[in-house]
């Protein structure tokens, strides 16, 4: 999943103070997920800035809605209604469904009220950990199902830095090093002479250095 | 700053009220039937029936300031007691959250609390009604009421 | 939506030949909706391998399985007693999901079926393309809903670069240029002179540049 | 690479087949009512009725094959006469991506082909077979199959 967190409610707040009328657009699926944008966090945004405008003795009008995903057409189009009455929208989506939204409706203001984080799990109740950088070409087996690049913070390739301390890495001690698992993993399953082998280089094209990319369907063209 | 502010906006300084404060109580039928022992003091009280705690969601609790409470109690069964096991830990951590929140809205955190009472003790509930209630007189009412 | 694409059969022939039995897992929610790893992929994906296989005389039994997300071990616990028959699985999921499912079940390999991509858009009916690189600190509203980050080869903060040419990437002419698409919408809503504001040099610490992130929910945390 | 292992799969040149070729039809009810017509030639019919050829999936295409098909055929209506607008434009795509799949595999895409026929047209139909097992002739059956 897509994982995101709220904006403080200060940066939301400062972000739509010029508007009379705004609405706030939630996301039923990555960020619904991981509680950023979806129906729940739309309502109690909402609330939390209605209260906070009435201290201010400011009434602000704050419409609602959430629709399936803001990444896609079929879903947005169901907001056009709310959309055209308003000049400004707080999208709750990720990066990828506020710009979606801000292509098909250039004349309203988008602000993003979610920072969009990475890709990742739901590791254990209130954690999401990020695993997967979208490197474009997925070589984890070569690994044991633990991946060098999104869990490494140097993206090595061929074993663990001098950081590397007490199975911990050193950018962050709450943070596994990504290599004492593949080692551990190889260990426990007599793989580690796999670990010998030779990986070559990585392309880095298909990355996200190789600039905007695209995935074509010929045959969802339609 | 956000402590600041929520002291700007709300603390009154033991000034009298100019009406009578509001109280919103949340309540799992368990821990209490209604909320009718609680009436009768120099207040008001509104009464949220649940048959858990648990499913009060975070804007419930915000939507019960914007209705114009002055304070909001939430009333749950004491630790392992919940019947549905988890209920009261749940409601606990969104009720902490929520107090977050009524920090960065500048209204406090102060005027959300959640209590453990044994089921059926309406002598608690009303102890905490009247404590609430001294609390209010030198917070002040909500400014957001 | 995270897009990814369905690696090369041959790629996965290669992965899978080394066993006789295995499971393919899909995953039912970004890598459905992009065609890479629903139940239609993992139906179309085993019938090409049993096919291809038994063209060369060889049968492989391939059992087949789609969780709703293989990010969270609520769904892919549903899939325990399938990968508990296999020493393999193929993972049509995301590299969280592929990951996710490995750490569950450390005695079999992970083989990931996908090549994951990006945080994108279905752009319109076929067409997927990148719009948000999870720098973790969305400030689109800065750029008229446009992120120069995920969207310019480049990552600039205050205008094109030398290569933007009628409207297009230097490095992919398919690509439009964000810059060019920025002025444009800044021209179109009379809003020029937002642009010409100091954008302040990105902390990049809450990007992929920081390690691994994490996002930790305590009020989610039972 | 991919072409060259087509060619020595399936390839036979032309030889004398070892039983009778087996075609899958998949079609839609419009473009043909049913393959009866198809039946009594040299060649064993499987007739795969739809209300549109779109809902075929790219699986079911490829499952004939495992099925035992020698060739699969996909009758659709003319562009343009779709009762459902689109179908037979979604079914194009769809057969050209199993064709790409097909060949990947080494089974060679040739042996899958989509025809648009009008309504009814079992002459036309019957045609197609007769082509199809001329074409197997040369290709020889399916390795797969």
């Amino acid at each position: 999943m897509i994982v995101g967190e709220q904006k403080p409610l200060e940066e939301i707040k400062a972000k739509v103070s010029g508007y009379s009328r705004i609405l706030i657009l939630g996301c039923g699926t990555c960020v619904k997920t991981c509680f950023a944008g979806g129906e729940d966090e739309v309502a109690t945004l909402a609330s939390a800035l209605r209260l906070s405008f009435k201290l201010e003795g400011r009434t602000i009008q704050i419409e609602e809605q959430t629709v399936e995903r803001q990444c896609e057409d079929e879903f947005i189009k169901e907001a056009a209604t709310n959309i055209a009455e308003v000049k400004a929208v707080v999208s709750l989506a990720c990066g990828a469904g506020v710009q979606m939204v801000a292509s098909r409706f250039p004349q309203v203001t988008l602000l993003p009220g979610v920072n969009t984080t990475f890709i990742g799990i739901l590791e254990k109740a209130g954690l999401f950990t990020e695993k997967c950088l979208g490197c474009g070409n997925c070589i984890v087996d070569l690994f044991g199902g633990i991946c060098p690049i999104g869990r490494c913070a140097k993206r090595l390739f061929h074993g663990p830095c001098g950081g590397s301390s007490k199975g911990k890495c050193e950018v962050n001690p709450d943070t596994d090093c990504a290599w004492q698992l593949i080692v551990d993993h190889a260990a426990a399953t007599g793989q580690l002479d796999k670990l010998a082998e030779y990986v070559p280089p990585k392309d880095w094209r298909t990355s996200q250095a190789g600039g905007p990319r695209k995935v074509h369907r010929e045959d969802h063209e339609i | 700053m956000v402590m600041e502010k929520v002291h700007r906006m709300s603390n009154k300084g033991g000034a009298a009220h100019t009406r009578k404060p509001r109280i919103t109580v949340f309540h799992c039928f368990t821990a209490l039937e209604d909320t009718a022992s609680l009436e009768g003091g120099d207040y008001e009280i509104q009464g949220i029936k649940m048959p858990c705690s648990s499913i009060s969601r975070e804007v419930f609790l915000l939507r019960a300031f914007e209705a114009g409470a002055d304070a909001v109690v939430v009333l749950v069964c004491p630790v392992n007691s919940c019947r549905y096991v988890q209920g009261n830990i749940r409601t606990e951590k969104r009720v902490t959250r929520v107090k977050k929140i009524l920090d960065e809205i500048g209204i406090g955190g102060h005027r959300l609390n959640m209590f453990n009472i044994v089921q059926g003790d309406e002598a608690a509930a009303r102890r905490i009604i009247e404590q609430t209630v001294a609390e209010l007189g030198e917070w002040g009412l909500s400014a957001a009421a």
